[in-house]
């Protein structure tokens, strides 16, 4: 019942504030179109949310009108509906790519500064080159090696990315574990495992936590900018935010829309997701909660 | 022979450290390696034994804390070692083999915390529990107080388990918490309640041996109080051993049987509480004493304040490590020529012989060995001047901020056709070794020689050894 | 101790300090803590007054509260701060009213309405009143070289002393101080008969410096005399005219502000004063027993230990001369040596300067050793203050007894320590009346009400209803 | 630690990140395979038959040899400048050739960019710290949630929409939207062909060393937009850092005793917060250059400038592994030299390092 208190403090805390309350819910939405694309997609009026329906016979783009809300982008293709369908490729491909570089990471880094000394010098080395190639092209080269299908891209994206959390959770487990809690363990016969998993997991998925959320627009983007150059071309058909702003480059000028409406997707959703980030973080900082 | 005791009917020892020693690796300022070591504990002996509470007092750095922690094996020692339940026989055996031979390899093997096996360590962790200083990183943010005291019952595979619970409660009103607080998390406790969760945890598996680092120094006046009579309470009740550890020597006194006072990572001076207490013999525990300020603004006694700081025990100094610091200290206490060298040349430049002093302090005045250094002067010396130079030695030997004087044994000048050569040679130094001021008080210091009379006088116990390892021979 | 309805006027004028009915509430996101209520005392110039209680008895709050240094959550809700006859918390409304957690917006009014006191206060701070902190280690600033950090003082405050010596050392003729130099290196003494005998071959301005140089800890004997001698300092016409005008003044000059801005200009104006600020708070750590000064001078806080840090805050809290200085649990993060050093410190200090000091502690012994008079909080509120030898020998109110009783002899062992039942009251709902009555053991049906301070003895006062005539 | 010895530290710790630099990239460019290797290498219309090329190109590189000898040889002729071949639209030949002509813009545009936001962003950063909570707080802090949030490609596409498109306003036609030139100018100059001029390959000073004062504006407008869209990128994280950590220098125990020693407030902001609030704000450049970096390779695709994010665009497009893998490395050393003068800057900042 305390914990319970907890999450409720924590809620509370982060619903004081309105930006991050409006962040919460906005994600909220997009999750949730998301999920009506994936099962029911016509309640909302898409068609197919799988595939971009063309229309050959005018493939111009037409500027937004009542039977096109978004109007329409090359060739002929609906910008409403293959907006809210790319909602749910790019939410679901960003929470794979944040949720399996965090899952990796966690893993290396704490068990890394638990056994710190040799194990610990060579992971970090190891993260230390990683980082050492800033995402976007290392991203390009590994996605390129592996084919330029989305899967491929998204598993670029983690490998380019798990070394991130690895330090972040290194960094928090080092200071956990420099905590009289853990020797007390320690002191009363607990092993490694177990404190290791009761004591320094627990303590350290919270921060990881509110990195995640910070992270979530920024790993959108970037998604959403690989395609943008030149990923997903496996697939012609697929609506993807980014894949739709190429598509529609070539018409910027003429035809503004093509590159606006999915531009403002992504820039809502990361907004909202780093409202909420901020929120989680001052919600779940100590000095804040008393 | 006292081998031929049955071991398990004779009498054990809780516990026996032997030597114990830890450096701390720190990286030194060169660019590669130049690793340096922090001489954090060094050769401490300490006795525990059954239902005893013994005291470790010592400043902030002296390595009390590191101490604690060896003991309990929560981190391996970079020498000596510490015996768990060994019997006397065995103990006497183990000290007068020499170390590393077989049959002391053997007794380790069997006694020794650093040596025991999974089994063994299982037993021995449940046997022996600690309290740390500080009660808000001592218990898990994440952890119901319920979950936190059972952690070590949970750990030990508490049997019957459906009897966790009732035992949790129990303990916690032992430690005088009620019910309402099985649930709570520990940030909704205050550091005094805390401490108590801490205590019941300990108690968890009965242990036989509580190390109580600092237990009280974070609390309150009225609140320090209260845990130390609980701890009083539980010790007389449960028949438990403490080592308790403290800077604040009025508590230890409250607390403690026998007292061990440390300066900087050793030992220097043990023995029965009051004994220490009422009669301190080493000059840092005399100050260490004056310096508690009393609760009494009419008792205005004089204070013995010492001069500097704790050393850098990278570099610990030479010989006796308070030597710097002492306020008797003598002429064999440990003076390094550089220390010499040092404020002979200030006395020196204040009384008219500033050339002397200069070349002391320049680059061509060198140390020749531990005990012998030489600076070439511009001018020529002659027997006055160098009997001046003498005289001036004897006058300021008594100055406590030029007690590094007293090491000077004899000054010698040789003049040559560029000027003249003054050569310092210094008495032998003698780290001190530990001396019986009678049955149950021991000082390491060069005031109390070996074999020199106790200090009542009574040549009964005079320069008595204690009954541990490194003093032997 | 005053009554608590006081009518706003300056206190009388052996009293350097007083604290009415002072009130402070601290608002955060679980509710109100009403962390000091009616708080009131007064220090005369020259006294040590000690504040005793326990964590979050408000004994800090009140003292930074006094240099108006309460942090952002805390509202000064009533109560006035007279300060040589000055109301430092005169921007305080005086209707009575609590604030609750609702209006958040107090806060910020709050912080408004101190704005506008900004500028007195700043002439107040580190100048009239200054302040050592607890935490030596966090209260430096770890990017600043100690020489700047303590010399800044002197250059707020300061300036006409840091001019008016460098022109003095300008004027004297270096005869005159090869004179003095020779016959202090014969006779030595007092600090009276050393500024006599300066005071004789009348130096104007010269006494207090050659004084401090003989005072020196930290350089021998033979160095002194020269440095006496080396006093002599020349300096060129376009400074000179500079530091006239600040003497003048009494600060920079508008006519220099400008060149002060352009490096090697500065060197000869404005960078004057910095070096002899060095040199000052080189003195000044000397006063304050810190070894081989001139590194110290250059290093980082970091260098330093504990101890060695509370020394430079303490130089700089006796850098402007200041009538009353609070040390906040200045020697609580340090050892007993160490501690014992610092508080001999702080004896000289008295000694010499003869300044107040408003000394915070929760050591029962530290206070003994070093106040006048002391005062007992508790849970916000002032239960008792009394002359030192007074408040030991006769306790009156049950929790000073019991805290006496609680403290662990060093000179003898005890049986049990004395205990005061239960713990301290959450202060965002407190007792009502005495505040100790959920813990007194002779609470009675009056104790629901706040007692006033009830005068037992003379300059001895308490609070609690045992004592009503 | 003298502030030497940690330098010196920091230069030794370069080079286990540059093996690994290399060793990714050798990986990234054998793990293809054999066949896609030799690809890079075989000329299809040479006279010489592809099997003979291949089997000369698999001793030439000792692709018969196990993978580290491989490496090692890999290794030696990189270090001798062999980076292999690209063929791309835009440029073929070897890739420190194509290096040697792209870099040089990029430099242009990310120095600008980088410069622009330290200018802006610290001021601004400790102005929102010191004046919390009001509106000047408030509207940066938004300001910079959206620039953090913003694509920014799709940030370029919006300015080229604005400044373009007579849909919004012909008056706005002020700052060109593609390329780094207007060609019209540049026909049949000597020192300019397919965008690429010489000697410097940077137009802005090729330009004046020719005295053509007329290209020089023209190629400095060009930058506007880009620079502006890089800057507008970085910027926002960049204040954002500043901000907090300024908020919290000015919480600690420091400003306090500032405070009581009686310091007018401005001195306690610039003398002693500011340095402090910059520490952290030092530490976290590294990411923020990341960044910057990444949004290099897009700007230069949107605007089509002549850089080593367009040419590597264009080697993905294109399936050039030469090119993807020079791009690579050549973005590895970027970011981490300019990690490591980062570090070296800290050093000098923090006393503390140095112990």
């Amino acid at each position: 019942m305390a914990r319970f208190d907890q999450t409720k403090l924590t809620l509370r805390i982060l619903f004081e504030n309105v930006t991050s309350a409006a962040g919460l819910l906005i994600v909220l939405g997009y999750i949730m179109i998301a999920i009506i694309d994936a099962v029911h997609p016509q309640l909302i009026g898409v068609v197919n949310a799988f595939e971009e329906v063309p229309d050959y016979t005018n493939p111009v783009p037409q500027p937004p009108s009542l039977q096109h809300l978004f109007g329409t982008t090359y060739p002929g293709i609906d910008l409403y509906q293959a907006v809210i369908a790319a909602i749910r490729v790019d939410l679901w491909y960003s929470f794979v790519i944040v949720l399996a570089g965090a899952l990796v990471g966690i893993l290396v880094g704490v068990v890394a500064a638990y056994y710190s000394g040799f194990f610990d010098e060579i992971l970090m080395r190891i993260t230390d080159i990683f980082l050492s190639i800033p995402y976007l092209p290392f991203a390009i080269a590994v996605g390129f090696v592996l084919g330029r299908g989305l899967d491929e891209l998204s598993l670029a994206l983690v490998i380019v990315w798990w070394p991130l959390y690895a330090r972040y959770a290194r960094g928090q487990a080092l200071s956990i574990k420099e905590n009289a809690y853990v020797e007390a363990a320690r002191a009363s016969g607990v092993g490694s495992w177990g404190i290791i998993t009761k004591h320094i997991v627990p303590n350290v998925l919270t921060p990881v936590f509110v990195q995640i959320s910070l992270d979530l627009g920024t790993v959108v983007q970037t998604f959403a900018a690989l395609t943008f150059i030149g990923f997903a071309s496996a697939n012609p058909l697929l609506p993807e935010l980014g894949k739709l702003i190429s598509d529609g480059f070539p018409y910027a000028i003429s035809a503004p829309w093509v590159v606006i409406f999915p531009g403002v997707t992504i820039l809502i959703f990361a907004v909202a997701m780093n409202l909420l980030g901020d929120g989680l973080r001052d919600a779940l900082d100590p000095r804040n909660r008393t | 022979m006292k081998s031929e005791v049955d071991p398990a009917k004779e009498q054990r020892v809780l516990l026996q450290t032997e030597n114990l020693s830890k450096l701390f690796p720190v990286k030194g300022d060169k660019v590669i390696g130049g690793t340096k070591y922090v001489h954090a504990v060094d050769e401490a002996d300490v006795t525990i034994s059954e239902n005893e509470v013994v005291g470790l007092v010592g400043e902030s750095g002296c390595g009390k804390t590191t101490l604690g922690r060896l003991v309990l094996r929560l981190m391996e020692p970079s020498k000596g070692t510490a015996f768990f339940l060994i019997p006397r026989s065995s103990l006497d055996r183990y000290r007068s083999v020499p170390v590393g031979s077989k049959e002391a390899r053997t007794i380790e093997k069997e006694y020794s915390i650093y040596r025991f096996d999974r089994r063994k360590m299982k037993e021995f962790r449940k046997n022996t529990q600690i309290v740390f200083q500080d009660p808000f990183s001592s218990l898990d943010p994440h952890m119901t107080i319920r979950a936190i005291v059972a952690e070590p019952m949970k750990a030990h595979h508490y049997r019957p388990k459906n009897e966790i619970d009732t035992k949790v409660s129990k303990l916690l009103e032992e430690c005088g918490l009620g019910e309402q607080f099985l649930e709570k998390l520990p940030h909704e406790l205050s550091g005094g309640q805390r401490q108590r969760v801490a205590i019941a945890r300990a108690l968890a598996m009965s242990p036989r041996l509580i190390v109580l680092d600092e237990p009280t120094s974070a609390l309150d006046v009225s609140v320090q109080a209260q845990i130390l009579n609980l701890l009083k309470r539980f010790k007389s009740e449960l028949g438990l051993s403490f080592l308790f550890i403290s800077h604040h020597l009025a508590v230890v006194r409250q607390m403690s049987d026998e007292i061990y006072v440390m300066y900087a990572g050793q030992i220097v001076e043990r023995g029965e509480t009051e004994a220490v207490f009422n009669s301190p013999a080493h000059p840092y525990t005399i100050a260490l004493m004056s310096a508690i300020p009393v609760p009494d603004p009419t008792t205005k006694r004089e204070k013995i304040l010492l001069k500097g700081e704790i050393p850098d025990l990278v570099r610990p100094p030479g010989g006796c490590r308070f030597h710097p610091r002492c306020p008797s200290a003598l002429g064999n206490c440990g003076w390094s020529p550089e220390e010499v060298i040092a404020s002979l040349s200030e006395v020196l430049a204040s009384s008219g012989l500033p050339s002397v002093s200069e070349a002391l302090k320049s680059r061509d005045c060198r140390v020749i060995d531990g005990q012998t250094f030489e600076a070439h002067v511009g001018e020529s010396l002659d027997e006055s001047k160098t009997e001046s130079i003498r005289r001036v030695v004897a006058e300021k030997r008594d100055n406590q901020s030029h007690f590094a004087l007293r090491a000077v044994k004899e000054i010698t000048s040789q003049s040559d056709t560029t000027g003249a050569t003054i050569r310092v040679s210094l008495t032998m130094s003698l780290v001190p070794k530990f001396t019986g001021l009678d049955k149950r008080h021991f000082v390491a210091c060069n005031l109390f020689p070996p074999g020199s009379a106790g200090r009542d006088g009574s040549h009964e116990f005079g320069g008595v050894e204690p009954p541990v390892r490194g003093e032997q021979h | 101790m005053i009554q608590e309805t006081e009518p706003e006027h300056p206190p009388d004028s052996e009293e350097l300090l007083r604290v009415s009915g002072l009130r402070i509430s601290f608002v955060t996101r679980s509710g109100v803590i009403q962390a000091i209520d009616d708080v009131s005392f007064e220090i005369k110039p020259g006294e040590t007054l000690g504040l005793v209680g326990e964590t979050g008895c408000g004994k800090t709050q009140t003292a930074i509260s006094i240099m108006r240094l309460t942090p952002e959550a805390g509202i000064i809700e009533k109560g006035e701060i007279w300060f040589r006859g000055t109301n430092l918390a005169k921007d305080i409304d005086k209707e009575f009213r609590i604030v609750s957690k609702k209006n958040r917006k107090v806060l910020k009014r709050n912080k408004a309405r101190l704005n506008n006191l900004e500028r007195e206060l700043a002439d107040i701070r580190g100048n009239h009143i200054s302040m050592v902190f607890q935490e030596p280690m966090t209260s430096l600033n770890p990017v600043r070289t100690i020489g700047r950090q303590v010399s800044e003082v002197l250059l707020t405050h300061d300036l006409p002393r840091l001019s008016n010596r460098i022109l003095a050392r300008h004027a004297v003729p270096p005869e005159a101080l090869s004179e003095v130099a020779d016959s202090l290196a014969h006779q030595r003494g007092s600090r009276e008969n050393i500024r006599e005998l300066v005071g004789k071959c009348d130096l104007p301005g010269l006494e207090e410096q050659i004084t401090s140089v003989i005072y020196r800890r930290d350089i021998s004997e033979g160095s002194k005399i020269k440095r006496i001698k080396d006093l002599k300092q020349q300096v060129n016409s376009a400074s000179l005219s500079f530091l006239r005008g600040v003497s003048a003044q009494g600060k920079i000059p508008t006519a220099y502000r400008f060149p002060d801005r352009i490096p090697i200009l500065r060197a000869r104006f404005l960078g004057i004063l910095e070096k002899e600020a060095l040199a000052v708070s080189a003195e000044l750590l000397s006063m304050v027993g810190m070894p081989n000064i001139s590194s110290v001078l250059k290093g980082y806080p970091h260098e330093l230990s504990g101890g060695m840090r509370q020394r430079v805050m303490i130089a700089m809290a006796i850098a402007a001369s200041p009538e009353l200085i609070i040390a906040d649990e200045p020697t609580s993060a340090l050892d007993v040596t160490i501690q014992a050093q610092i508080l001999q410190l702080f004896r000289e200090l008295k000694a010499n300067l003869n300044t107040s000091i408003l000394f915070i502690s929760h050591d029962m012994g530290v206070i003994a050793e070093i106040c006048d008079r002391v005062g007992i909080m508790y849970a916000g509120n002032l239960v008792e203050i009394a002359d030192i030898e007074d408040l030991f020998s006769d306790p009156r109110h049950p929790y000073t007894k019991g805290l006496l009783s609680a403290i662990p002899p060093s000179d003898r062992k005890v049986e049990s320590l004395g205990l005061i039942r239960g713990s301290v009251p959450n202060l965002m709902n407190p007792p009502a009346g005495c505040r100790f009555n959920t813990r007194c053991p002779f609470v009675f049906q009056k104790c629901s009400q706040m007692p006033p301070p009830i005068p037992v003895k003379e300059g001895h006062y308490v609070r609690c209803w045992l004592y009503e005539k | 630690m003298t502030l030497r010895v940690y330098i010196i530290r920091r230069l030794l710790l370069v080079f286990p990140t540059l093996i690994g630099l290399t060793l990714i990239v050798f990986i990234l460019t054998h793990v293809g395979g054999y066949q896609r290797f030799l690809g890079e290498y075989v000329n299809i219309h040479s006279a010489i038959p592809v099997a003979v090329q291949e089997q000369r190109l698999s001793q030439e590189f000792h692709l018969n040899d196990p993978i580290f000898v491989q490496y090692f040889y890999w290794l030696s002729a990189f270090l001798q400048g062999n980076w292999g071949y690209t063929q791309t639209p835009i440029y073929s030949g070897t890739v420190l050739g194509a290096i040697g002509l792209f870099l040089p813009n990029t430099i242009i545009l990310a120095t600008s960019a980088s410069i622009l936001t330290i200018i802006i962003g610290i001021p601004v950063g400790v102005w929102s710290a010191v004046k919390k909570d009001s509106i000047v707080d408030h509207s940066t802090r938004i300001f910079s949630f959206i620039g953090y949030s913003m694509p920014v490609y799709w940030l370029g596409l919006i300015l080229i929409i604005a400044f373009a498109s007579p849909a919004v306003c012909p008056c706005l036609n002020i700052f060109p939207i593609s390329g780094s030139v207007n060609i019209a100018l540049t026909n049949n100059l000597s020192w300019f062909s397919s965008g690429i001029s010489y000697p410097t390959h940077i137009l802005i000073i090729d330009s004046l060393i020719h005295g053509r004062l007329d290209i020089f504006v023209d190629a400095a407008m060009h930058q506007v937009l880009p620079v502006v869209t890089l800057t507008f990128s970085i910027l926002a994280s960049i204040i954002r850092v500043m901000r907090s950590s300024m908020e919290d220098t000015l919480n600690q125990d420091y400003i306090r005793t500032a405070r009581a020693k009686g310091l007018r407030e401005g001195a306690i902001i610039n003398e002693h917060a500011r340095r402090n609030a910059l520490i952290p704000v030092i530490t976290l450049t590294g990411y923020t250059i990341a960044g910057l970096l990444g949004g290099v390779v897009l700007i230069e695709a949107v605007f089509n400038l002549p850089g080593i994010g367009y040419w590597t665009t264009e080697a993905l497009i294109n399936g050039d592994i030469g090119g993807i893998m020079g791009g690579t490395v050549i973005f590895g050393l970027a970011f981490i030299f300019s990690n490591l003068v980062v570090d070296i800057l800290y050093g000098f900042f923090d006393p503390r390092i140095r112990y």
